[in-house]
């Protein structure tokens, strides 16, 4: 197991956001949340990589209890959130954003090959070498984001919403791309409103609802059942 | 959870939560969709240093309709919108609201010209209550000032269902009228809770902005936008980060909003959505306008299915 | 003014014989400028410890204002609503002394001050309870110009000053005085330090001496900065630089520079001065003196059988009396008469104020 | 101190009171106010303990009560500015500056301004402009320096309109200090007029010995500008400064004219600052410019924090402590400072909200100490 | 008014304005430093000023350095005397972030908050070296003015012929040392690994932890290197005026904020432009007028720049510098 949450309880002030839900991810899988508004699933981001504490509940990655750990030093083991809303830095230029993905690692060449990588992902940002990412449109940022975090290298990325505000084209790309990705080794848990195409491409799925999780199982046999297609899939 | 807000702004006992079924209260007097041109973008072009972000861009608004515009990431749409919206100028042509000139204008002037308009990265006033939210919407077809709030001189004399139940105050309204100031809250008021009732939100009316899930935030944007009386309405990805579901529930939202007799602009991406909703389309790309129709049209146009939606089968 | 006491009015509950009286002291006796007011608190401190009161019992009470005239007025309210206090020792510095006056008028409290000099206090808008044991600013003036011209014998004089209610009207004095001796003025100001535009105008006027109008605290940095930039002109200041801060902050660059005070030297071997060691651990500072002699006044009057306001201020008003500082007597406005007033040039020798000559501006 | 606030918290006074009956709420109204009249002549053990006279030099009881009221009225004022339209102002003590001198200028006899106009005019000696004039003389200056000041700045953001009003509260000290000619330079005015009322035992009613009289005045002044303060909250206005402070590009948009009601917030905060250096001016019948440093800003700034912006019993509270407890502690003297600086510092660590914040703040505070703490797990 | 001062002595007076003006830019340095990165306005900066002044004294005191000294005597003394500043600056300005604004942090206070925290440390600093140390040690400490030993004595390095300006060995000192610290600053923040991480969490924190940045670390980078610029600012401060004073910080404190607005608050380079232009303008003024007015000067210059660029000369923002 590299990623087990269990009885995770998160608040906001007096709001209780998560009820103590447990997730799990497999080395190697590509696994997606799903749930409508305010189900919680970016506090379950949130709270995995490190940027809110819990209130009960434990993390273990990789074999060792980060619940401790800040933001940073979970990163530094691996774990790595591109968040909802991108979270660029506006003030640097797109080159500097990149190396921030990098931030904390020290092996020159495989960051050059990296660069390389990301700029053939996204031709667009190698355009926009220098523009300041402030000014960029909301989906060059959002390609901007998960291009910073395949910068850090992840054993295991989570993605939060990596579709929102995409073109439908470019929707189809950041799928590819997360199904290349995970080819490439990487572990991937993703935070999905676009119900269909996550469970289709991912290994196994949790349902969230207000907090709790509802259902699992595998991404295939969520697209065949029934509530969770009435839900949110938009078929009746 | 959604505790009493002792001394906010807004008084929330006086609200009346009576179920108007029929939302004629907040109807705005518009002349209709009567399909004359509300806004005209005029050959506008906008740059940024060397980033042209509107390259001569040229289409109108008719009154009454639900205009979609999309184009691919980074296009120009939410550029267009800020120019419209007094955020930005155009580096050359021109944009007419209702006929006049707006490029350049002030934003709370374009605002109480009738251009009301929601953000692509929500922008609440998030340590205030959806019900403030909205009534500061509602403010802005308000005249009370400071020395209105301060010394409530100015009175009204007040239509029989605005009169107090209580006999002295009762006869005291009808002797002196009622300041401009009250009254104006007590409308504010109710229309908010009206307001918040038609997005489908009101149950959570006096929770602070920022503690709402973010389905209710973008709703709650798009109340504060109506409360503002705009003839035109501009909405910004309203859909982003909602499951179909919910798409389904804000396509009925926007057509209930033109109903009303407003106006709609919308960029959004979920094509799903456009293609419903939508009377006509403008397509940009890299700041061009290269296509525009009705839904149909442009969804058959080969250039945008290059430029845009790729295989016929989206993503949604 | 009101609850526990009965209010003002000359009239005194301490009448009938017993004699229990509290004298105010109001002054900085904390912040900035604290180091030239305490000494002569603990002067008068001094005297009233040295003083056999027999059946009298007099405390002295210290009031701070920080120098602040705002601070300073609901201190003179309470001193002036307190029948127990029969006389005020201040205020030490000019301008709390012109907020408060009116206040302590209205009391018919008498006020013997060690130290405030601003002109306007006693010329401009007299009040009958006020009184000071120094000469007012006008004569400082006069005495630094005739130091200057007589003494020095300079003929091109730079003036500086702090462009505050002390150092400014001094520097006025001193210009008016010169005439056309003084070559160019110039203004700084307080909490400065980089006294740069002054030093480049002092070098192109190439005077033979500088007078500067202010504090130790501006003085100090000036005077290195003068020395500096290789100007040998003599310097002088008025009593805003008497104290041993001056010779300890200016340092080797201060030596030969020369402070004017209204203050008459105290031998380092009198009795005052081993007294004052022995009680405070320091050679008095300064208006020690002066501080000893206002409370020596109040002390007689009691000894006098004063036993109220009125009394005392009738006592203070006709005064006359050998102090340490000069022989005392007030004149109509309270100041010292004419003839009794005498300024001593003090000259930086190794960091330490040696008293070099008396200069009477009178004559 | 833990406990003792969580009993506070215990009682909940400030939800009793909003549940108690209308009526109810008028009475205690009225209790506290009378007490607040009746304050000057406190003297029942133990409470007369809170007096500042009673200590060995001690200031007179009714004079510190002015000074508290006035600051009072400062704080009121600067919580327009600071509390609810979120306008940061480090020069605040301009105003009041202005409000001192444009009493001292026009109403002293000894003004050169007044001395001029006498010598124009052919007037007497003895004429000054009286004070009832310079009431209208002295908003009208500080809310034309409010205007003057605002109109060129308030398009800055946050800090630099705080710098830039540090500025101005300089700009307008130094200026006094260094126009000799009109203001009297360094050495200030005197002879400031006080209001007029009859003579009683000989002296005039608003005197410099009977405190209490000028206490009750501003006292009265004060009661009558948080009933307008509180009118203007809980309206429109109020409404739209809290838009402002949220998220000024959002409320453009929404239809707030922002730079309107910010230069409104400014006015109104200036001729209160104003109105309260005249009262000031007036009870000290004399005016420097000493007195008008820039620490006063930075000490009306912290009455407004320390007692909770945004809340007027807040503001009130941080004006009473900070100007009452160094005077109650004048044994103190040398360490005063100090112990100032120190509490100011334990306080703000301990109740970063203020004293007695107001509800919106005390939710928004709450809300975000929790998502502080459990952010990060701390190493 | 007399142009004709300022005409005749420009090039003098560009000297004593660059001067001054350096100082004001070092100093700024921890006020943007900090501005920059967590929003907030760091009163209690002035105090740490202060403080590197008196650790030039202990170190001279120490030592026994005094004017006179031989050339190794000096260079010894002035290094020591620099990094006993630097420490004790950085030090303070340390101990004011874990013990005043951490808490706050941690509680989530509001920035008015740690501006009035600010205020209340810069009181009770001043207090320490005017009131609690006397208390304890006596002289030098307490509310007065104290000498600081020149040891570097002030001496004509060169002359620059043509304009027959004399130029001292003190200045040279402080111009070129103030504009080395810079640039090294400067370069560290854009060009080192660290800095980035200072910028980004001056841009987005959440986001910059979630990039591996320890935001408390980088905290603690940016008050120990803007509290060791006010340290060389301090020792270069005691080189040219040979005093200290336990109030001497509010000033220049004051001036430096100042600066760093002028050039914009955030941007490294702008507390360079900003403090020279400010030192520049109060020299030129007061040649023509007197200094009485110097505060009334750079106020108005402030308000005037700020009306045509109101980020400042420069502009705003760490994350810009480079722009
Ligand atoms: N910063 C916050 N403060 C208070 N409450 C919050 C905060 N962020 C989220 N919440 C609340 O927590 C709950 C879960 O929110 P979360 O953002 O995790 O939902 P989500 O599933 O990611 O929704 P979405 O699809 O809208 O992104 C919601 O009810 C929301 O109101
Ligand atoms: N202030 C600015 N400075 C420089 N370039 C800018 C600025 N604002 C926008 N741009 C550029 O203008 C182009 C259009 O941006 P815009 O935000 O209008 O795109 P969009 O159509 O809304 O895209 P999306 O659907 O991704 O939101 C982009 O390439 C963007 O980088
Ligand atoms: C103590 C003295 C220096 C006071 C000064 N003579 C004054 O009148 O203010
Ligand atoms: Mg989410
Ligand atoms: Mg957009």
């Amino acid at each position: 197991m590299l990623l087990e949450m269990k009885d995770a309880v998160l608040n906001y002030g007096k709001i209780q956001a998560l009820h103590g839900i447990t997730v799990e991810v497999e080395a190697g899988e590509v696994v997606s949340l799903i749930g409508a508004n305010g189900a919680g699933k970016t506090s379950t981001m949130r709270a995995l990589s490190g940027v809110r504490g819990l209130a009960a509940g434990s993390v273990i990655f990789d074999g060792e209890d980060v619940t401790k750990l800040r933001a940073d030093q979970r990163l530094r083991k691996g774990l790595v959130l591109c968040p909802e809303g991108r979270g660029i830095f506006p003030g640097m230029t797109v080159t500097e954003n990149l190396n921030m993905g990098a931030y904390t690692r020290k092996d020159k060449a495989a960051i050059e090959e990296d660069y390389d990588r990301v700029f053939g992902l996204f031709p667009r940002l190698l355009e926009r070498k220098k523009q300041v990412a402030g000014t960029m449109s909301g989906g060059e940022q959002q390609m901007l984001a998960i291009g910073r975090a395949l910068m850090s290298r992840p054993k295991l990325l989570m993605l939060d919403e990596p579709s929102m505000g995409l073109a439908p084209m470019l929707i189809q790309q950041i799928f590819d791309i997360i199904t290349e990705i995970s080819q490439q080794g990487t572990t991937i848990l993703v935070v999905e409103q676009n119900a269909k195409q996550a469970l289709t491409r991912s290994d196994r799925a949790y349902v969230l609802e207000t907090g709790n999780i509802v259902k699992t199982g595998t991404g295939a046999d969520l697209l065949d059942d029934p509530s969770v297609r009435e839900a949110y899939l938009g078929v009746a | 959870m959604s505790e009493p807000t002792h001394g906010s702004t807004v008084e929330q006992e006086e609200v009346v939560l009576k179920d108007t079924s029929d939302h004629d209260e907040i109807a705005i007097e518009t002349t209709g969709p009567d399909g004359s041109v509300l806004l005209e973008v005029d050959h506008v072009t906008l740059r940024f240093g060397g980033v042209v972000a509107l390259n001569d861009v040229n289409f109108q608004i008719r009154r009454g309709e639900i205009l979609g515009l999309i184009g691919p990431n980074g296009a120009g749409k939410t550029t267009c919108f800020n120019a419209m919206t007094g955020v930005y100028t155009p580096t050359e042509g021109k944009i007419r609201f209702k006929g006049t000139e707006i490029a350049g204008t002030k934003p709370h002037k374009i605002n109480q010209l009738g251009i009301a308009r929601t953000f692509q990265n929500i922008r609440l006033f998030p340590e205030m209550s959806a019900m403030e939210n909205v009534m500061v919407g509602c403010d802005a077809r308000h005249k009370t000032s400071v020395p209105g709030a301060l010394f409530r001189i100015y009175r009204q004399r007040p239509k029989e269902e605005e009169l107090p139940d209580n006999g002295i105050r009762r006869a005291f309204a009808k002797v002196f009228g009622i300041s401009r100031h009250t009254l104006e809250e007590r409308a504010g008021r109710r229309r908010s809770m009206e307001l918040l009732r038609f997005v489908g939100i009101a149950d959570r009316a006096h929770e602070l902005a920022r503690n709402l899930p973010y389905g209710y935030q973008r709703r709650l944007e798009i109340a504060r936008a109506l409360a503002t009386e705009p003839e035109l309405i501009c909405l910004d990805e309203p859909a982003a980060g909602f499951n179909p579901a919910e798409k389904e529930d804000l396509m009925g939202l926007i057509r209930r909003i033109r109903d009303l007799g407003h106006t709609v602009l919308v960029i959004e991406h979920d094509m799903k959505l456009v293609l419903g909703v939508t009377d006509r389309i403008v397509v940009l790309e890299f700041g061009q306008k290269i296509a525009e129709g009705t839904p149909d049209e442009v969804a058959r146009n080969p250039k945008v299915i290059a430029a845009y939606l790729g295989e016929p089968d989206d993503a949604a | 003014a009101c609850g526990t006491t009965d209010t003002g009015g000359g009239s005194s509950s301490a009448d009938d014989g017993d004699c229990n009286f509290k004298i105010a002291a109001m002054g900085a006796l904390s912040g900035a400028n604290a180091s030239i007011v305490i000494p002569s608190v603990d002067g008068a401190q001094l005297a009233l410890d040295q003083w056999d009161g027999g059946d009298c019992t007099v405390s002295l009470e210290r009031f701070d204002t920080e120098g602040d005239p705002a601070k300073a007025t609901p201190v003179a309210t309470q001193i002036a609503g307190d029948e127990s206090f029969i006389g005020v020792i201040g205020g030490a510095f000019s301008g709390e002394t012109r907020a408060t006056k009116t206040i302590y008028q209205d009391g018919g409290i008498p006020m013997v001050s060690q130290s405030a000099t601003a002109t306007d206090l006693t010329q401009d808008e007299p009040v009958e309870v006020f009184h000071r044991l120094v000469p007012y600013d006008d004569y400082q003036g006069v005495a630094i110009a005739k130091y200057l011209t007589d003494e020095a014998g300079a003929s091109k004089v730079f003036v500086i000053d702090n462009a505050e209610a002390y150092g400014e009207p001094l520097a006025d004095r001193v210009a008016e005085t010169l005439g056309d001796k003084m070559v160019q003025r110039d203004k700084t100001e307080v909490g400065q330090t980089d006294f740069a535009p002054t030093i480049s105008k002092i070098e192109s006027a190439k005077p033979d001496a500088i007078m500067y109008g202010g504090y130790i605290a501006e003085a100090a940095p000036l005077l290195k900065q003068i020395r500096d930039a290789g100007i040998e002109a003599p310097f002088i200041g008025g009593d805003g630089l008497y104290g041993a801060d001056f010779g300890n902050a200016v340092g080797a660059a201060g030596e030969g520079a020369v402070v004017m005070c209204p203050c008459a030297p105290i031998e380092d071997d009198s009795t005052f001065a081993d007294d004052f060691e022995e009680e405070f651990g320091g050679k008095p500072g300064a208006y020690a003196a002066e501080g000893y002699d206002a409370m020596t006044v109040f002390l007689k009057g009691l000894e006098d059988g004063a036993r109220n306001r009125a009394d005392m201020l009738e006592f203070v008003n006709s005064y006359t009396g050998e102090g340490l500082s000069k022989d005392i007597a007030f004149d109509e406005n309270g100041d010292v008469p004419a003839d009794q007033v005498s300024y001593w040039a003090y000259k930086n020798e190794g960091g330490t104020l040696t008293p070099e000559v008396e200069v009477k501006p009178g004559s | 101190m833990s406990q003792l606030t969580a009993a506070y918290r215990g009682l909940r006074i400030g939800d009793r009171w909003d549940a108690a009956p209308k009526p109810v709420r008028w009475f205690g109204l009225l209790l506290v106010v009378a007490f607040a009249y009746y304050l000057p002549y406190l003297n029942i053990l133990p409470f007369a303990y809170i007096r500042t006279d009673l200590t060995p030099s001690g200031s007179d009881w009714a004079s510190v009560l002015f000074l508290v009221v006035v600051y009072m009225i400062v704080a009121v004022g600067l919580n327009v500015v600071i509390g609810l339209a979120g306008l940061l102002d480090l020069g605040y003590v301009g105003f009041y500056a202005l409000g001192a001198y444009s009493i001292a200028l026009f109403g002293s006899k000894s003004s050169p301004v007044v001395e001029a106009l006498q010598v124009k005019f052919g007037l007497s000696e003895e004429w000054a402009v009286p004070f009832a004039a310079c009431i209208p003389i002295a908003i009208v200056m500080s809310l034309v320096a409010g205007v003057i000041l605002g109109a060129p700045t308030l398009r800055l953001r946050g800090d630099y309109l705080a710098i830039v009003t540090l500025g101005f509260g300089e700009i307008i000290r130094i200026t006094a200090r260094n126009l000799d000619g009109v203001t009297n330079g360094a050495a200030g005015i005197t002879q400031v007029p006080t209001p007029p009322g009859p003579e009683i035992d000989g002296r005039q009613f608003f005197n410099t010995i009977d405190a209490e009289r000028w206490y009750w005045l501003a006292l009265t002044i004060l009661i009558l500008i948080i009933w307008l303060a509180r009118r203007l909250e809980h309206s429109r206005v109020g409404r739209a400064w809290l838009a402002i402070r949220e998220d000024e590009d959002a409320a453009a948009v929404m239809g707030v004219a922002g730079f309107k009601f910010k230069l409104w917030a400014f006015a109104i905060g200036a001729t209160l600052g104003g109105f309260a250096g005249l009262l000031f001016g007036s009870k000290q019948q004399y005016v420097e410019p000493n007195a008008f440093m820039v620490q006063l800003s930075f000490l009306f700034v912290a009455m407004v924090v320390i007692g909770g912006s945004g809340n007027i019993a807040g503001v009130l509270l941080g004006a009473f402590l900070l100007t009452y407890l160094p005077e109650r502690f004048r044994e103190f003297v040398e360490w005063r400072p100090f112990a100032f600086g120190v509490a100011l510092v334990a306080v703000m660590i301990l109740r970063p909200q203020g004293l007695v914040p107001s509800r919106r703040r005390a939710r928004e505070f709450e809300d975000r100490r929790h998502e502080a703490e459990e952010a990060a797990a701390d190493v | 008014m007399d142009f004709n001062n300022l005409i005749s002595g420009l090039d003098r007076h560009t000297l004593d304005g660059i001067t001054r003006g350096s100082i004001y830019a070092l100093v700024a340095l921890g006020y943007t430093m900090v501005y920059g990165v967590m929003k907030l306005i760091n009163f209690a900066h002035s105090e740490v000023f202060m403080v590197g002044t008196w650790a030039v004294l202990g170190t001279y005191t120490v030592i026994g350095a005094t004017a006179g000294d031989g050339l190794g005597m000096v260079i010894a003394a002035t290094v020591l005397a620099l990094l006993a500043a630097m420490l004790a600056s950085a030090g303070t300005a340390l101990a004011v972030e874990r013990i005043a604004y951490r808490p706050l942090r941690k509680k989530g206070a509001p920035p008015l908050i740690f501006l009035i925290t600010g205020i209340g440390c810069s009181m009770v600093l001043v207090e320490i070296f005017g009131q609690v140390l006397r208390v304890f040690f006596g002289r030098p400490f307490g509310r007065v003015t104290v000498n600081i030993p020149s040891v570097l004595e002030t001496k004509t390095v060169f002359t620059i012929p043509g304009i027959d300006l004399a130029v001292s060995n003190t200045r040279i000192l402080i111009i070129v040392g103030a504009i080395v610290m810079m640039l090294a600053l400067d370069a560290f923040v854009n060009k080192s690994r660290l800095g980035r991480g200072v910028r980004a969490v001056a841009q987005d924190p959440d986001t910059a932890s979630l990039m591996g940045v320890n935001q408390e670390r980088v905290i603690m980078l940016v008050f120990v290197l803007g509290g060791a610029m006010a340290g060389v600012a301090a020792l270069l401060y005691t080189v040219q005026y040979d005093i200290t004073k336990f109030d001497i910080g509010f000033i220049i404190g004051l001036k430096a904020f100042t600066a760093a607005v002028l050039g914009g608050i955030g941007n490294l380079r702008g507390a360079l432009v900003g403090g020279l232009f400010l030192g520049l303008v109060e020299v030129y003024a007061s040649a023509v007028w007197d200094s009485s007015w110097t505060n009334v000067y750079a106020f108005v210059v402030l308000v005037v720049v700020l009306m045509f660029r109101p980020t400042g000369l420069l502009g705003e923002s760490l994350g810009k510098a480079r722009a």
